[in-house]
């Protein structure tokens, strides 16, 4: 963060930072709707788009029926003919709804004319457990939207980041989807006022280190970030590195910081297998970074089931710290 | 039972006073439910969700009447109302509410997954929508098997805009299923009002896009529900495929705790409070005889004291083992070393 | 042009003989472009599959006549007669479909995805009611940035039973926009007749599930599509709201290159030959003296020749570079740097 | 295979040996219904059906209307209550629609539901480019449902495994997807007569090798078994390994590849980035078989991009086997 940033950012919580996105985005350009369940007068299911309803009306801020295939679709078509629409998925789970748009349309459709069309449509996914909400409002499937080219796929971390790759994705000419932690709502950071973006497909180094990289996405960030306080203080010094976006993968960051280090811990909340981190993982295994690791690359992903509905069991199946502790200082164990 | 004359209400010519007076303890275990739900939730004794069904009680008992326990029901988000209806334990409800390894889906499920297979509750759902398809393919196992079981498939207004509720019901219209779909229309999908998110006024109007019966009824009236869904059921088990039946009902509360009632008034609200289906059921089993004054308030007490000891027992169960989070993920996973050929 | 009477057919009373002329032009065109297609297929020159829409002329061009290039259509696999009816050269199409980088989509997307937005033909789609709800999309684009323009939407029978299509209609009613469903119903959706899929005999019974306009009309008759068409679009520019047109067609070839055509008769097939749209629009322009006998013979040579043209320049067009194979999936993959905040 | 294998067997395609499963299963099990578009009297988009319901009826062999999510809801519904449905999706793309039914029910209503149903529904998803079908008709998406706990995955390359895996996915009591790559349905092959199964979970070794672990799926197979033929001349000895099932993966079996060869190369058709192979490599990089390697592990994948329709392009943005001839000369350079 720059001078400047700092003198103009004000403390917001992670929702306060995207609806002010949105807000900026609505004032700004006429072309921005918001579409999505609920979004209107109840403010969205997580209230992240508030009031907004209130300053630019039902035209602009419209509740859609409860039509995930549909609604994902008119999104399409408008911005396929001069509308910048962000639409909410209200949790991304229901987004399972509406992927033959998002990835046969949206996706394609630019790459099928040969290039004779744009497709600039946001979509935002709240994503993530914690809620006690269960199996089928819990997920974290972020990992299939980054599998599919032609889509553009950030995972924000902190109220700073949450409105600046919202404003960068409205300027992109692609699809870009914002899968958004649903505990980080609540979360609160420094956030620049004003118009500023976050540049889609740059990860960003949190914390510098010497002896382990810890590459993390959204919530795991933070249980990232608390880890490497701890293991600080036993003499191990690691680099947590927020990938922020997830499609395309920021491969210079990962690979420098893990030539460095000689060590990879991959840490995401989506289902181990096929999560994020295998592919982070790979990517540095097939680099020529891999000559200078010297241990295993370790994931840290959710475990091989639903989530549960009670709390106890709710936790265990997502990485926590101590898991992140233990892989740590079993990868550094006796070699620094 | 004599034939009872045709300005007798429906249900009390159709059912013996013995179900009618389990039907109003149904509901009113529903309504102690709901709010031994709501009071737990309060005191901080519940992590998750949940959506209430208050105000829709006649809706819930009144359409499974007919219904035996090899009839199936699909169920939704706000679904513990149906569970009650089909016959549940209240305490295995409290239990999974609470998130106890001795509730209905031994804490893994919650108050949206809470099913009952045992009792043909093939459970609620948290995908508006998602039990429509699945009602269908209970249907035509029901058909194919030759069980001769109805299934009855709850879902909101809200949902009737979901294409999963245009490809079911025309696929269980199609193959003539023997399934009926109810829809509870209490006027808001979340904060959306009907007529803000569907292009028509009457839901059961969508029916004749089917070539099924339609009927909408008061979901409030329970011998007006019975009567249609009765209807449908009957004529879905005779063979002659799947209807539609809307009960225009209300839900007292908000649509779940994060609910601030801005897309309703007050006036609204207390209107339909008016209009209770429980203080209307119990007029009508007085009016008929069917139960006395001092024996209604003999139910409520009932209710009462099941739903605390249910909640009492259901505290004291034990939690699941952490080590034990990922089980029942599959039925088997032993690889199967293959057969020769 | 006098006013002319009511029992003169609402084409010729309504268009003048020139776009008459390049109606019955444009028919000729598909038809052609079509046979050239075939041809070019049994002759092993295209790698993929095709959906002809030989018979089905009318409904395409008919349903076209009161579009500006500002309008726009979303169309289906079988769309290269949509695609002709908005104003496409020929000529790119066939490039497209032979893969050649002079395409429509520089032989990336072949013939089912030929567009041509500059015209405003959104694309062909290869999802069964993929472009249900861009269409509806478009419309809201057109309602909100005051453009006046409609949005045709083509779409088939089987398309109807997508859940895509429910909540497409639904939308735009709720919305009021500007769209127009235009169901082309050959009758089978691949080998699955209407009957065996659909609820319903008429799909234009299904709009009242959207408290829109819904009417039926004999598809090979130009003025009778173009009338029901014409209107849906008039009222739908008006700001009075979506509309939804059936129109009975057939297509005479097998669904694709595949279908051996079991689930239909020879009687039928010779039966619909026998109401061929293009005989039939020949007809009324002679009858309406809009075009003499010989004429009608020029029409046709001048497709022909238009044709065989278009073929010979797409097949001796260049095919893309295989270096080139990634191109263009995303519009900036430059990566921005960001804003300072 | 063993000797009565051998007598028994005839060659057959890949898409007889599915009808043969299916004609078996149909034939000893009242239960087993087929559902699918256009599966009755036109046989299927690929002809996989055939006749099947000339012998079995329209009651047994249902043509559903063109609803891919009520279709996909319909047969788990079905299977919840007592039916064993195999659900046909024309082209695995229209899945897209489908994803819901399988994710947030299929998968999930066993955990959910605490262990009190099981869900035995098989779902066959014809899959991959190589037919001129264009960006919506040629994906190869098996990597999404291989993310997903509770559902088990399959990918057979071979008429025999073809067979053997959908009988034994109709006796699992789990969901099972089967992706059947669209170039293999014309493919010859040995198939025993009657009934067998092919175990879920178990990879095959198709051709053992000591220099480099080619770790395939499907089509893919067969390209690395081509390559390995022209490798030997060249003198290096390539172990193939065919996974067969992608959830889950023969963990083992790998493993123990690699720990011998210390090389592998990943070879699949969908796209790279979170691939099969991505989860293949991830999963080798952290286990005790790293040690053993001595390169980074290669994979081969789709390009990051949307199928494109003209032939030529179609071929290149696939791997090929003088890609599998770059990667295993590249890895063993000098070192054999
Ligand atoms: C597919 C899907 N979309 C959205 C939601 C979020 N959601 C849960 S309940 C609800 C409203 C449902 O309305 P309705 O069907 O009328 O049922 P009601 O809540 O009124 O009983 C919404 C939008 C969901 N759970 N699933
Ligand atoms: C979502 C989806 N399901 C299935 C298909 C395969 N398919 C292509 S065309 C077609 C039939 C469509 O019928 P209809 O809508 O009546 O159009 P027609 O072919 O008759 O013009 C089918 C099943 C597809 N392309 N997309
Ligand atoms: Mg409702
Ligand atoms: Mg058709």
């Amino acid at each position: 963060m720059n001078a400047q940033t700092e003198t103009n950012s004000r403390e917001l919580t992670y929702s306060e930072a995207i609806r002010e996105a949105m807000d900026i985005a609505l004032g700004n350009d006429e072309r921005v709707i918001l579409m999505g369940e609920d979004i209107g007068v109840y403010g969205g299911a997580f209230g992240v788009t508030g009031d907004l309803v209130e300053k630019y009306g039902t035209d602009r801020v419209m509740d859609t029926p409860i039509s995930e295939l549909g609604g994902a679709g008119v999104a399409v078509g408008a911005a396929l003919t001069g509308l910048r629409p962000i639409f909410e998925f209200q949790f991304s789970d229901f987004a399972t709804l509406g992927m033959e748009q998002i990835v046969n349309q949206a996706a394609k459709l630019r790459f099928m004319l040969g290039g004779a069309v744009s497709v600039p449509v946001v979509m935002r996914f709240p994503a993530g457990s914690g809620t006690g909400a269960a199996a089928q409002h819990s997920q974290s499937l972020e990992a299939w939207t980054a599998h599919v080219p032609g889509l553009k796929v950030v995972q924000p971390s902190t109220p700073e980041d949450a409105k600046g790759l919202l404003l960068a994705a409205l300027e992109d000419p692609d699809p870009v989807m914002i899968y958004e932690h649903k505990l980080l709502y609540k979360m609160k950071g420094p956030v620049p006022a004003g118009h500023y973006t976050t540049p889609i497909g740059k990860a960003a180094i949190r914390r510098e280190g010497r002896d382990v990289s810890i590459v993390a996405t959204a919530i795991m960030v933070h249980k990232a970030l608390e880890a490497a306080e701890t293991l600080a203080r036993e003499g191990i010094d690691a680099e947590v590195i927020d990938l922020r976006t997830i499609r395309p993968i920021d491969r210079d960051t990962v690979l420098a910081s893990v030539r460095k280090t000689g060590r990879l811990i991959c840490v995401y909340e989506g289902v181990k297998t096929l999560g994020v981190g295998a592919e982070v993982s790979a990517m540095v295994a097939e680099s020529d970074a891999f000559d200078f690791l010297d241990a295993p690359i370790v994931r840290l992903g959710g475990a091989e089931c639903p989530i549960p509905y009670n709390p106890q069991l709710e936790k265990a199946v997502v990485p926590q710290v101590p898991d992140i502790l233990d892989a740590a200082r079993g990868l550094t164990k006796g070699r620094i | 039972m004599p034939e009872l004359p045709d300005n007798v209400p429906y249900a009390i010519r159709t059912y013996s006073p013995e179900r009618l007076r389990d039907a109003f303890l149904k509901m009113h275990l529903i309504r102690k439910f709901e709010e031994g739900a709501e009071n737990s939730y309060t005191r901080g004794l519940i992590h998750g969700t949940m959506h209430l069904s208050i105000g829709q009680e006649a809706s819930a008992v009144g359409a499974c009447m007919s219904l035996t326990d090899e009839d199936k029901i699909t169920s939704t988000h706000r679904g513990h109302g149906h569970c009650v209806a089909k016959g549940a334990d209240v305490e295995k409800m409290f239990a999974e509410f609470f998130g106890k390894e001795t509730g209905y889906c031994k804490g893994r499920g919650g108050s949206m997954h809470i099913a009952d297979p045992s009792k043909g509750n093939l459970g609620a759902n948290g995908i508006v929508g998602g039990g429509l398809p699945i009602a269908v393919g209970a249907a035509l196992s029901a058909k194919r098997l030759g069980t001769g079981a109805v299934t009855v498939c709850f879902f909101g207004d809200g949902a009737n805009n979901e294409g999963a509720f245009h490809e079911a019901l025309n696929m269980a219209a199609v193959w003539k299923l023997p399934v009926v779909f109810v829809c509870e229309n209490n006027k808001y999908g979340m904060s959306t009002s009907i007529e803000r998110s569907t292009a028509v006024k009457r839901i059961s109007d969508r029916a004749a896009a089917y070539a099924m019966p339609g009927v909408t009824v008061d979901g409030n009236d329970f011998s007006a529900v019975t009567e249609a869904v009765d209807q449908a059921v009957a004529h879905a088990r005779a063979g002659e495929g799947p209807g539609l039946v809307e009960t225009l009902t209300y839900r007292w509360r908000g649509h779940s705790k994060s609910d601030r009632n801005r897309y309703r008034t007050k006036e609204e609200i207390a209107d339909w409070q008016s209009r209770d289906p429980i203080v209307a059921m119990a007029r009508l089993l007085v009016d008929h005889h069917i139960v006395s004054e001092d024996e209604i308030a003999a139910v409520e007490a009932e209710a009462t004291t099941i739903i605390e000891n249910a909640i009492a027992a259901a505290s004291a169960a034990p939690d699941p083992k952490v080590e034990e989070a990922t089980r029942d993920v599959y039925t088997a996973l032993i690889l199967d070393e293959g057969t020769p050929a």
